[in-house]
């Protein structure tokens, strides 16, 4: 299943915060969206996930979605969102219950998501026992559960500090290469963009456009921390953004 | 320049005693500069007596009267009001809902609720007093308020109450309830209420105290004879009544307030004459019934020192 | 394969994609909203609706006797009474004393009250031996201990203003505790790395942290400093909005006992947008 | 210059800096404390202790008549009080109905309060119609109305039923509205984000999540409850702690009076601890 | 003015956090702590501050403070730790207050620090109005305003997002090139460690023990993103802590 922003643009009380954003995500890749802050990622991935409408173009769906699919558009959000006054089984069966997967069916699939999370050992435990890498990766898990088409992600590694980021990159990494799934993956982390990205988008400053779309074509799981090619890239990134960055920085907020 | 006094009263014609001896100068020619201080209910007024907030005041019996005499803080030194024959006095009054099954006498309370402020208060008293003299058993309830008892009778929620003419009189008016009887009736004689002060006053201000009285008297004759006997005619009438307005119904306009005040005629005790078996048997009551403490006598109550002893 | 290529492609001129992706439109279909909801927004003119439909329907029902006399007054008397309060000039002659009492008593009640939850929120001791206190004394109420305010405050102002006082006194105490117990502690620890005083910490960071919480502490103090207007004025008050409520109340008089409510809600009402608004400017500050 | 080197060195076994620290020590001097404080502990018995002195001094006071029999009782007075209720059997003839009066309006009010304020907190209509009203009501003292509540709910327990839950229904509505409005707005949007349905939102995301905000706003209703057990009781009650009150307050009667507003301090202490427990074991998942 | 740690250990109710931890911090360089969650870097850093007291062991400050400076050591806060409703320059004069500074005085140094940290068109403003990354460059400069002898910084630039932090170590990189300072850098992230740090210190999982210290000479202001002999030494740092990483991460807390 392909997704496919057709000339999305939109404006908060009559800010204009993005304009005509085209873009293809493909099915089986990562599609890395970097930019500045306030630029409008949050607010795309939003309209990706349907949570919120684009006043200007439309975000079409092509094609169906898998076989067993429970839920195409998955989101896992920077702050975790997991429930907690639920136990991290109960936080995974939260969204299996409304399609009505009880009991051993959704012991199976907890029991399984949660191999693939290396958190077995964890079924019983509170959120607020967990930390912040296991929560992340408790909300991965929870995202797997109900088999998604694709998986929406808004800064996951940013709430972490950098050596479970680096852990974090990792299970990501092999998570993709056993079993590759569809991703829009949204980071101010340029590391992370090239570690992840199999197409990196930048953005410019609010309001956001697309400046330049960056292809890796190395394999994910021959990516290594500190590769020169990809500090190439990185550095490339980076200095398209710098002044971009700096210049979003300064800026007083109305709060 | 008089002594300065404080005197509590109720905004209620039964206090009129006060207003017009203060109206008339007949406290300031007695040598004392009064102060009204008016309250929303009798016993809070008992209390302030025995902090010493104010000096004198006019209520009926009730238990924390009682109770504070008791403690050696206050003294009944005096009667006011009092149920005379021939006079409207107290009213007896049913609900509609038990008047017209039946109660249109107090002989047939039986088994009906009574209301009253509180266990112990004069309202109390009077209840079981009739149902004593009937031979039958009454319910009280206690609803703290006037205005509380006054909807649970309209409304038919309690059976019975008793209540001064100006309060019963209106509401029999309006069909909502019914008069069946007199206090009178039951308690002939019934000391209602009383003239009070602190046992310092009566012990040791005796010129003072004596002053008050002799005030208060002077305000009590005119108003007995212009509003009982009657002896200035109508214009007089109109002359004590317009007195009385500016603190009884003072926010309602004159002719609303008039009937209202005419009403609630009834004699107050010329001289403050005290009707010590009417205070006996109210003493006895209360503690038979065990609401104040059974070591009480009446001379730790009343001080008989001041005005005549009648009964 | 193992190694990466840059493949750039300007985005800003090419409608190339779009116009591919629009033919090939017919296989795809939108993404389904899903989000919105649970933004609750308040359009004034319902707010108002509400009152004037209510009031609507107590007055016919009371023109019609479907509502009896005795149940509800009907509400154009209840501002017939009004107005004859407000012309007669009883309104302020009542108002005045009341507000002075309000005044005075949650003055002294707040500022003890301040003080001593600041000092709970700072000294241990302070707070073993007062809270449990506090908390004993907080659902006492008031009217209970009327007796007894005769005897300690007399029966002038003195003792209206203690009850209002100590109905205040304790709510406030909790809320500003409870507010200094919330400031954060990092500010804390900045001062104090800084080598700040004691004392500046205290003044410089501890209250005005401490100052949202304890408005808001405000809003309930003074919403109890209203209720208690009535009893305070069952101490042999002449004039007070309480006191032309309880003998209203007494007299059964409907009209004038609503007059009464109606001006004690709206006071309430006046306190709190008040307490808003000095949030608004005092914590401008907040996000 | 210009490149780095690594110069790694195993500190585990290399004690060799330190003595040569500890050799130049003599010109160190150790950095000066300056943290600590502005974290109050409150040790039991100090709290038990302020109590014990307070009673003392009352009792002390009025043996040697330094506290006049008419400003204060004696503890020792009302302690015989309290345990001729008690063996009198009287003191459950009082506490029975007292308890039943508080749990059927406590109740009434907080189920309706409840429900009324997570409407509030999910329906912009609801919200924009009621906010409003339920602020005109806050500041209405409840005493006030005793003679229409006579009218509305009879003298019986209806009337005492009405009038509690009445008192406890304003602020739990405005505690519940506060803590839906409170629901981290996140997880709402993880719910939808998901395709839960409306209902599950609200049953599984937003109840739990103003569960805190609603048993935190319960400790204020329970007290108001308390108070108003008073009020309640002015209505025709033969029986109950407030009935109880009343009489000794009537009667000037202060150790009953005394022994009565003790009962009413230890419920209400009772209470706040019983919420307290439950806190501990619905709200555990709280860090 | 040096700092010496002596033999530092310390213990939690019961639970041993850190032992034996012996180090130097010399004058002008920038010591950095590098460990997993929990091994107690924090701690250490409110023992060199004096904000805590140590069981065993003690911190030695060898010589005097220089001339003019009002307050040694001096910390910058993770969470910035701006007092919300101070303006910008009335975060910075609270510092000074209590030391008597005020009027023209302060003014002269107030411009003097905002104008090192670029902020000066932002004195009026409140911290709800600043960026994050404005934020911190606020409490660095209150901090310069002291005129510290050491800074004490608890993992700085961790509650940015990746694109400020860059910009905030070519800041740091400015101020120190200029005007070198002492400093103690608490960190998780290795880039900022390669970046900032004369020395870094590498602590062993809880109990925090050091467990090497590797020193870099590369001058800072010759330190670049993406240099590749910084990179070895980020790589190797990496290295010795992944499995304590690992291992700190899968941990219950007890909270
Ligand atoms: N619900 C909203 N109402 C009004 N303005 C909004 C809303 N959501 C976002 N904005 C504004 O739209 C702009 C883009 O916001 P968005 O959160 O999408 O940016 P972002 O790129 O995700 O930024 P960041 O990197 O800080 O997460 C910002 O200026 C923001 O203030
Ligand atoms: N005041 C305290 N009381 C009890 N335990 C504490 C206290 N402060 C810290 N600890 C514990 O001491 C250990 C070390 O804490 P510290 O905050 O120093 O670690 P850290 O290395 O800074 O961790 P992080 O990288 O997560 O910031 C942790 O296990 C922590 O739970
Ligand atoms: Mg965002
Ligand atoms: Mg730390």
């Amino acid at each position: 299943m392909d997704i496919k922003l057709e000339a999305i643009g939109h404006s908060y009380d009559g800010v204009r915060v993005m304009r005509d954003i085209t873009l293809d995500i493909p099915d089986g890749r990562i599609v890395c969206i970097v930019g500045p802050s306030g630029c409008g990622k949050s607010t795309l991935l939003r309209f990706i996930g349907g949570l919120e409408r684009p006043m200007e173009g439309r975000v079409v769906q092509m094609g169906e979605a898998p076989e067993g699919c429970l839920n195409p558009l998955t989101y896992i959000f920077q702050d975790f969102a997991l429930l907690p006054w639920r136990s991290v089984a109960g936080n995974i069966s939260l969204v299996l219950e409304d399609h009505g997967i009880k009991g051993a069916k959704a012991k199976a699939i907890i029991d399984d998501v949660l191999a693939r999370t290396k958190l077995s050992d964890f079924a019983q435990a509170l959120p607020k026992q967990l930390s912040g890498g296991m929560k992340q990766r408790v909300a991965i898990a929870r995202a797997l559960a109900v088999n998604p088409a694709v998986m929406l992600m808004d800064e996951p590694l940013s709430a972490l500090d950098s050596q479970t980021r680096e852990l974090l990159m990792d299970d990501l990494v092999s998570l993709w290469s056993r079993q590759p799934f569809t991703a829009v993956y949204v980071t101010h982390n340029l590391n992370e963009a090239v570690r992840l990205g199999h197409k990196i988008v930048v953005l410019s400053r609010r309001p956001g456009q697309i400046r330049e779309v960056v292809e890796i074509d190395k394999p994910l799981d021959q990516r290594q921390f500190g590769d020169a090619d990809l500090d190439e890239k990185q550095k490339y990134l980076w200095q398209l953004m710098r002044e971009e960055a700096r210049a979003a920085d300064a800026e007083l907020l109305n709060v | 320049q008089g002594t300065k006094i404080k005197v509590g009263a109720l905004r209620f014609t039964s206090h009129s005693g006060s207003f017009v001896a203060k109206d008339r100068g007949y406290f300031a020619d007695a040598g004392l500069d009064v102060e009204l201080e008016f309250f929303q209910a009798a016993q809070p007024m008992a209390v302030a007596i025995a902090s010493g907030d104010i000096d004198y005041a006019v209520t009926a019996i009730s238990g924390g009267l009682i109770s504070l005499a008791q403690k050696g803080a206050i003294k009944v030194i005096g009667g006011a009001l009092i149920e005379e024959e021939g006079i409207d006095g107290q009213q007896i009054l049913a609900s509609d809902a038990a008047f017209q099954a039946g109660v249109t006498d107090p002989s047939k309370l039986g088994g009906k609720s009574y209301g009253v402020t509180q266990t112990g208060s004069s309202f109390h008293y009077v209840g079981s007093r009739i149902a004593q003299a009937e031979g039958i058993e009454m319910s009280f309830k206690p609803l703290q308020k006037v205005g509380a008892v006054v909807g649970a009778i309209k409304s038919g929620q309690i059976d019975a109450w008793n209540i001064v003419p100006h309060i019963a009189k209106p509401l029999a008016g309006s069909g909502a309830v019914h008069i069946i009887g007199a206090v009178q009736d039951y308690l002939p004689g019934y000391q209602t209420t009383t003239v009070f002060t602190s046992a310092k006053n009566a012990a040791d201000q005796r010129d003072k105290t004596e002053a008050f009285l002799a005030g208060f008297s002077k305000g009590v004759a005119d108003y007995n004879s212009t509003m009982i006997d009657q002896s200035g005619g109508d214009a007089g009438i109109d002359e004590m009544v317009k007195l009385i307005h500016q603190y009884v119904y003072a926010d309602r306009p004159f002719e609303k307030a008039k009937p209202s005040i005419v009403n609630g005629t009834m004699r107050i005790n010329e001289g403050a004459k005290l009707n010590m078996a009417s205070v006996k048997d109210q003493l006895e009551w209360f503690q038979s019934g065990g609401y104040v403490d059974a070591s009480v006598t009446i001379d730790d109550l009343v001080d008989t020192s001041y005005v005549e002893i009648v009964g | 394969m193992s190694d990466a290529t840059l493949n750039t492609s300007r985005a800003a001129g090419t409608q190339g994609p779009d116009k591919q992706a629009a033919a090939m439109g017919e296989t795809g279909k939108p993404v389904a909203f899903r989000g919105g909801g649970f933004a609750p927004r308040s359009p004034k003119w319902v707010g108002v609706a509400v009152f004037v439909v209510l009031i609507a329907i107590a007055e016919w029902g009371t023109r019609t006797g479907w509502i009896s006399a005795l149940t509800l007054p009907r509400p154009s008397d209840v501002l017939a009474t009004f107005q004859e309060l407000y012309q007669s000039g009883m309104l302020f002659k009542h108002l005045g004393p009341s507000l002075a009492r309000l005044a005075v008593g949650a003055l002294i009640g707040v500022s003890v009250g301040v003080s001593v939850g600041v000092l709970i929120g700072l000294f241990s001791y302070v707070r073993a031996g007062l809270v449990p206190l506090v908390a004993a004394i907080f659902p006492i109420p008031k009217i209970a201990l009327l007796p007894l305010f005769v005897i300690w405050f007399g029966i002038g102002e003195g003792s209206k203003y203690a009850l209002i006082a100590f109905g205040t006194f304790t709510p406030t105490v909790v809320a500003t505790y409870g507010a200094v117990d919330n400031v954060d502690r990092t500010l804390i620890r900045m001062g104090q790395s800084f080598g700040l005083s004691w004392w500046s910490i205290v003044r410089k960071i501890v209250l005005p942290g401490a100052m949202p919480g304890i408005l808001s502490g405000l809003r309930i103090s003074l919403a109890i400093a209203i209720i208690l207007l009535v009893a305070a004025e069952m101490l042999g008050a002449e004039y007070g909005i309480g006191a032309y409520i309880l003998q209203a109340g007494s007299l059964y008089d409907l009209e004038r006992l609503f007059a009464g409510v109606v001006i004690l809600s709206v006071l309430g009402v006046v306190t709190s947008t008040v307490i808003g608004l000095i949030e608004r400017r005092v914590l401008g500050w907040r996000t």
